[in-house]
Parts: structure tokens; sequence; C-alpha cells
């Protein structure tokens, strides 16, 4: 296996747990951290094509991963705003109880 | 080939991430997510991105898990919950997640990009990550700086008092 | 000069030397990291117990009274008495604490303080590793000590641990952002995140002004800003709301008895001092003499000298200014700090672009001075510090 | 102008700093063990036994009546009186304490005890120096302890002990004289009339 491989299924398993973390936890903030980690794992994989992958430009990847960890903070600071004023409306942060949309 | 630090580090991201999301406790739960942003950072830095490393700590480490704590707090989610902490579909989530995991091993396996011959390691300099986003990159830089304002006043507008200082 | 301007560089040399015939040449990397790393774990928690005793006797004086004088002459070995009594006390975990994380939470506070001083140039040629993006790792760092704060305050189940946690992480969070706004300013003109660099870019020139960031517009609000930044970063009075003995006894570490508590002593006072070394190598130009002359002075002695005048100014303002209230606090990190340090960042930029003579001075001072009184007029006016009347005493 | 009280302000403590360093009167501690500031007249601390003369066991003021000990409000007096008597300072047969004991560690200093005395044998001392490793029975003072001459007590508060000085002067003297009276009055009845 080489490195790049390591890397690219360490972010796959990552991936995977925050992916399955988004589907199956009942509360909306364990939801929002497995959303965190599936960006972090594209993070990773940005960096790991960037130093031993083919890029056009030396900073490509660091680019990327830089504006895509300055989006997540913004997606994260948005998120939790919404946490907190579902929190105040419904009184509980339980995904299943929010169900008003399914009529 | 695989080195010991990657593999010492793999383990603590991994064990960190189904921490996060095992945890019953959501301050817990933090604290391991703070583990895992940690272990990239330093997956970052042994990947020769410095600049990265440091900025995925400042913010993850630093802002991220911080808006994470102040959120478990507010909403009362310091207190361990008495029901359960799956949805009641929770094996169709563990089901799509290995289903995706299944793939993307095999995509890894498959792809001959994700197996190239060995190259020169690069080397990125602060001055040209500076550079870069003031010259190719300023118009994202510029946006970014745009939308994070914008989720700035959003996220306050959104997460303000309803009955509160009008 | 030379000769003892780098003694501790050459002993380092010295003693690497000897090593290299014992050890493998693996090792080599590693025994040189460790000679760097062990003066720094030494001299910092020394400076530690003779900052607690200048600390006590300046404010004992400044209060009228004489501070310790009883253990040892003038009270030299107070910090030593200090320290036995912390390690023979008896270790209290509450039994709801969480003890893992209380357990946790002074070691990793201890550790991170330490590891800031990684990149910090203590003299010429003396710093552990020059990272490229040294103060971009002075700040990533210094922000675990937020999340340590938080458990320290969480995992005591304590609710007084928890308010001094919560005013401890909204006030470290909203002062986090002038603090390294006003170095922004540094980095723009030295055009470096590199602490060693941004050294050499403060070198002594022929003129009379000496080239000190502090000695010019920008960087004289700056420091200033700067300085009021990392008070509030290191919980100091008047910022020492999270842990307002008055109010919330101790803040986040009222439940931490015996060495813990010392140890979280310990890591705060770390990155008291870790902060103020900032401040000297961003702005009062790390280990330069202001002059040529005063280059014979070894640049240790300089560095600490001027670490040392830092810590005295600390020491006054913490014996002078009463404790803020939470809304003032906020009030003025959002109001003042940031809108100050984010006009500070475009003086910077025009003093760079102006380029040199008396016009970028006369532009650059008129622009520090009136936004700073601007912006103070509105705090005042909108934070209503005027003086206060009392309504129901006389 | 924002800052112009705290420029005020650190030159005040400036002031305070440099100042301690060559004024006296900018330090205002008291070195204690060393140094110690006098008491004022009417301090007061525990209570002790007056005695007149020069034995204490023979001059001792108290009585033994016991209104003390049913006053004091912690009730930290225990008198225990005698069985035989003597004279007191009038010459009078009086009881005296076989056992008078104050328990210091409850004594709150209301000096109620002195108050109500109507021998002016309990007065308030000034000594606050008790600490000791022994909280029980270094505490609890014995009548050999706790009794000081006179001499100590006009030293102590001279005021007071003037007054109850004077006190004592009109009682003795009232008392001679009704000895006097009453001598005289034996020994105009003892006598036989002169002219019978």
């Amino acid at each position: 296996m080489t490195p790049l491989a390591g890397y690219l299924l360490l972010a796959a398993v990552l991936f995977c747990i925050g992916l399955a973390a988004a589907l199956t936890r009942r509360n909306a903030i364990v939801v929002l951290i497995g959303i965190e980690l599936m960006l972090n794992a594209a993070n990773l994989n940005f960096i790991a094509f960037w130093q031993f992958g083919a890029h056009p430009a030396p900073v490509t990847g660091i680019m990327f991963a830089l504006f895509a960890i300055g989006i997540a903070a913004a997606e994260a600071a948005v998120g939790l705003a919404l946490v907190i004023a579902v929190y105040r409306h419904y009184r509980t942060t339980n995904m299943d109880e929010i169900n008003e949309l399914q009529g | 080939m695989v080195t010991g630090p990657f593999l010492i580090l793999a383990a603590l991201i991994l064990v960190g991430a189904v921490a996060a999301v095992r945890m019953r406790n959501l301050v817990h739960c933090v604290l391991a997510v703070a583990v895992v942003f940690v272990g990239l950072a330093a997956a970052y830095l042994q990947l020769g991105a410095q600049f990265v490393g440091w900025a995925q700590m400042l913010i993850y480490v630093g802002a991220v898990a911080i808006l994470l704590v102040f959120a478990v707090l507010l909403t009362r989610g310091g207190e361990v919950p008495e029901r359960a902490l799956f949805s009641p579909g929770w094996h169709w989530g563990v089901t799509i997640g290995a289903a995706v995991f299944a793939l993307l091993a095999w995509a890894i396996r498959q792809s001959p990009a994700a197996h190239p011959p060995p190259a020169a390691p690069v080397q990125v300099t602060v001055e040209q990550i500076g550079t870069a986003l003031m010259t190719h990159d300023v118009l994202a830089l510029e946006v970014t700086g745009l939308l994070l304002t914008a989720a700035l006043i959003g996220a306050v507008i959104i997460a303000m008092n309803d009955g509160g200082p009008q | 000069m030379s000769g003892v301007d780098q003694l501790f560089v050459q002993l380092k040399h010295w003693a690497l030397a000897r090593c290299a015939g014992i050890l493998p040449e693996a090792w080599q990397p590693l025994v040189s990291l460790l000679l760097s790393i062990i003066p720094l774990l030494v001299i910092f928690p020394t400076l530690f117990a003779a900052m607690v005793w200048m600390e006590r006797k300046g404010l004992g004086r400044i209060q009228n009274r004489y501070g310790p004088n009883r253990v040892g002459p003038f009270g030299l070995l107070q910090p030593a008495a200090d320290g036995i009594k912390a390690l023979i006390k008896e270790d209290i975990v509450p039994r709801a604490a969480d003890r893992v994380v209380h357990w946790l939470a002074p070691v990793l506070l201890v550790t991170t303080a330490f590891t800031v001083y990684a990149v910090l140039p203590f003299g010429r040629n003396m710093v552990v590793v020059d990272l490229e993006a040294g103060l971009l790792f002075f700040f990533a760092v210094g922000t675990v000590a937020e999340l340590v704060v938080f458990m320290a305050g969480w995992s005591s189940r304590n609710k007084y641990a928890l308010l001094g946690a919560m005013r401890a992480v909204a006030q470290m969070i909203s002062y986090e952002i002038p603090l390294v706004l006003s170095t922004v300013t540094v980095v723009m003109i030295a055009g470096t995140l590199s602490l060693p660099q941004i050294v050499l870019a403060q070198s002594p020139a022929s003129g009379w002004w000496p080239a000190w960031f502090v000695f010019t517009p920008w960087g004289a609000a700056g420091f200033v800003l700067f300085l009021i930044a990392a008070n509030a970063e290191a919980n100091r009075s008047p910022f020492d709301l999270p842990e307002g003995e008055s109010e919330i006894i101790a803040g986040y570490f009222i439940e931490y008895s015996g060495f813990k508590f010392a140890l979280f002593f310990l890591g705060e006072y770390l990155s008291l001092f870790a902060v103020s070394a900032l401040g000297v190598t961003l702005f009062l130009g790390g280990w330069h003499a202001p002059y040529v002359v005063g280059e014979w002075v070894p640049s240790w002695v300089w560095f600490f000298l001027k670490l040392l005048a830092v810590l005295a100014l600390f020491i006054w303002t913490r014996g002078t200014l009463p404790r803020l209230r939470q809304d003032q606090l906020m009030n003025f990190a959002w109001k003042f700090m940031i809108p100050m340090t984010l006009i500070n960042v475009v003086i910077a930029a025009l003093w760079h672009w102006i380029g040199s003579g008396p016009v970028r001075w006369l532009v650059c001072s008129a622009l520090v001075i009136g936004a700073y009184s601007l912006l103070g007029r509105g705090l005042m006016r909108a934070g209503r510090w005027m003086p206060r009347t009392y309504r129901f005493a006389e | 102008m924002l800052g112009e009280g705290i420029i005020k302000g650190m030159v005040e403590t400036a002031r305070n700093f440099l100042g301690s360093y060559v004024r006296e009167d900018r330090l205002t501690t008291v070195q204690y063990p060393e140094e110690r500031e006098p008491q004022i007249e009417n301090a007061r601390q525990f209570p002790f036994l007056v005695y007149d003369g020069e034995d204490w066991e023979t001059g001792l003021r108290c009585v033994a009546c016991q209104i003390c000990e049913k006053e004091c409000p912690p009730q930290c007096i225990y008198i225990v009186k005698s069985k035989d008597k003597k004279p007191d300072y009038k010459g009078q047969m009086q009881f005296y304490p076989a056992i008078f004991d104050i328990d210091l560690s409850v004594c709150m200093s209301c000096q109620i005890c002195v108050e109500v005395c109507p021998f002016e044998a309990i007065k308030m001392d000034t000594d606050y120096e008790w600490s000791t490793p022994d909280r029980f029975a270094a505490l609890l003072v014995h009548k050999d302890q706790l009794a000081r001459p006179n001499a100590y007590y006009q030293q102590l508060h001279p005021t007071d002990a003037a007054a109850s000085d004077a006190v004592l002067a009109q009682e003795r003297a009232r008392a001679q004289a009704k000895a006097r009276a009453a001598a005289e009055l034996k020994t105009k009845a003892a006598a036989p009339p002169p002219t019978s």
C-alpha cells in the first residue's frame, strides 16, 4: 500500500464514521459533529493528493484545504445557531421529535 | 509502505472519531472530536502542510470545538440522555455507511490515481501561500470573507432571542 | 562580546559534541532538541517563582503594606514554602466529577503552555525551532487553553466552576480576535510569520530613532492593544472575571486542590510569560538593543530585561485597576478593541504604502489619535461609563 | 477621554509603590510580633479577678456570690463556694471561691460579668495573646491564673480603676464609720453611767 492509499483509506473511514453518525444519532449536535468529520476527511484527501499526487500548481491543494476550513467554520457557526434556535422553539435537540414538516 | 507515526495517528483519529459518535455524554463527544481535529492537524504536519496544520488547529480546536461546547451547554446537552442514543432506523444508517466505505475502498484499490509513482515531496513556503491568496485566488478569498461575514451576521440573527433586544 | 552572547549556544554545541561519541547518529536531532528544551523547563518555572514573589511584594507596596517578608531574607523563600504547601496538601476530587477530564485539564494546560515556548527567540540563535509559521503556531497551540479551561470547569460538576469556565471561554474568544489582529500589523510590515525573522526586521539602524516596532504610530497603538488583549487572555485583573474570588470564588479551578491547583497556577503564569515574550518579540525588538551601541550587552540579557519590564507593567495594572463587569468586558472587546485593531491594520498598510518621510508619520499618528478618541468617546457614551450615581446611598 | 482615569490610577499606585520606600506613612503595616499597636484604654478581651494587698489568696475581692456565673450568657464561668469564711477588705467575714474557672474558648468578651459584680472583683483584661496548641485545657484558666493585683488594673484602665477604687473607699469608710458608731454605742452601753 502506498502512503497516499493509506491516507485515502483513513479519510474514507473517517468519512463513513461521520456519515453513519449523521444518519443514526438522534441529537442534532452529534449530527453536526458527523458533518464536520466528513468535511475533515475531504480536507485530508486534498492535502494527501497535494503531497503525493500530481497537481497543476504547487499551492493548489493547500488553497483548497484552507478555503474548505474557512467555509467549514461558517457552516459550523450557522449550523449550531440553527440548533440553538430549534432548541428554543421545540425545547429539544432530538431530530426524531422535530418532524413538523412530515405533516 | 505505511510508517509507524502514520499508524499511530490513524489510530488516534479513528478512535477519536468513533468515540465522538458513540459517547453518551455530549461533552465527551465534543472533547473526542477535538482529539480528532488535533490528530488531523498532526497528519497535515506529517504531510508537510505546516500552514494548513496550524490553521486547522486554530480554527477547529480554537473555534469550532468551542462553538460545539457552547451549543451543547445552551441546549442542556450536558446531561446524559435517558433514552436511546440512536434513531429507530439506525441499522439503515450503518448499512449506508458501510456501503459507502466499501465503494470508496474499492475505488482506492482500483484507481491508478491512488497509487502514483513516488515523487519528490513538495515544499510550500508561507510566502507562496500568501502570494497565491493575494493574486491567483484573491476572488475566492474575497468570496470566503463575504461568506464568513454573512454567516456571522446570520448566525447572530438566528440565535438571537426572539423577544430580545428590540 | 560574542563569547558571552553565544555562551549558551556554544555550551549546547559542546554538550552535543560530547554526546555524539556515545549515542548513535539517529538520536542526534532528538538530543539537540532536548538540550534546547531542558533550559526552558528550568528557567521558566524559576521565573514563575520569582514572578510570584515580585508580584506579591509589588502589590503589597502598592497597597501600603510590606508583602511577604517572613520566609527567608525579604521573603525570598516564600515561593518555595508555597510549593511545599501545595505538594503536601490533600488532593481532593469531587465525587461527582468526571475523573479523567478533571485530571487531564491541569496537565494539558501546563503542557500547552510549555509548548508555545518552542518558537520564541530568547536571544541571538536561541530558539528551539524556527518555524516558518511561528506566530500561527503560537496562537494555534494557545487556543487549546480555552478548551482546557472548559474541561476543568465542566468536569468539576460545580456551578461556580462551570460559570467561571463559560466566562473564561467567552472572554478568551472575544479577546483572541484583537490579540491576533494586533499582531497582524507586525506581520504586514515585517513580511514574515517567523518570529526570529521578525526580530531581525527590528535590528538597530544607525539613526537616532530605534527600529523597534513600538516606536511607530501603528506599533505603539498595536502594542497597547496587544497588552490589553494579552491581559484579558491571561485572565488577569482587571479582566479576572473568570476567577473573581468575590463573585464565583475561584472560577474554573474551584474544585482543584493541592498539586493540581499549583499546576493551574503554573500554567497561567507560563502562558502569561509566553504572551509577554511574544509582545517583546513583536513590538519591543526581541533581543535587540535599541541602538547599535547597546549591542555589547548579551542579547539574552536584553530579552529578559524587556520581559521583566513587561511583567512589571502587568503587576502594576493588576495593582491599580478594579475588575470589570461582564457587559463592560464584552462592550470593550467588541466596540473598542476589534474596531481599533482593524483600523490599526489599515494604518499599518498606509505606513507601508506611503513610504518613508515625515508625511507618513503625520498621517498615521493623526489616524491613530483620531480613531482612538472617536472610538473612546463612542464607547464611553454607549457603555454608560460616566461617573456612577447611587440611588440609595449617599 | 477614555483612559484618563486609568492613567490617573496608575500614577497613584506608582506613588504608593515608590513612596513606600522613602516615607514611613505610606506603609500602614505593623510588624506584629516585634511591634504592637498600643491598646486603647477601653479595650477588653477576657475577665480577670482583682485582689488587694500582696497575697492573692487572701486579698481576692471575690466573695463567690455567683451572680456572674448566673449572668454569663455563654456560661463560661464555674464557681464553687468555700465552706469557711475569711475577712474581706472591710474586715467582714465572707465566703471566697474555692474554685473559680473561666473557659476562655467560650467567653465572648461581653463584659456582663463586670457589670453585674457588686464587689468590683472581676474586671476585663486587655491581653489577647492566648494562642495555644491545646484549645481545651490551656484555655480553661483557674483562679491562680486569673488573679491580678489592683495595681495592674489601675495601670490598665486608669479611669475605671479610679472610679472603682473610689466606690470601695466609700464603702470601706462607711463600714468603718458604722463600726466606729457601733463600737461607741457598745462602749457607751458597756460603761457604767457616770452619775450612778
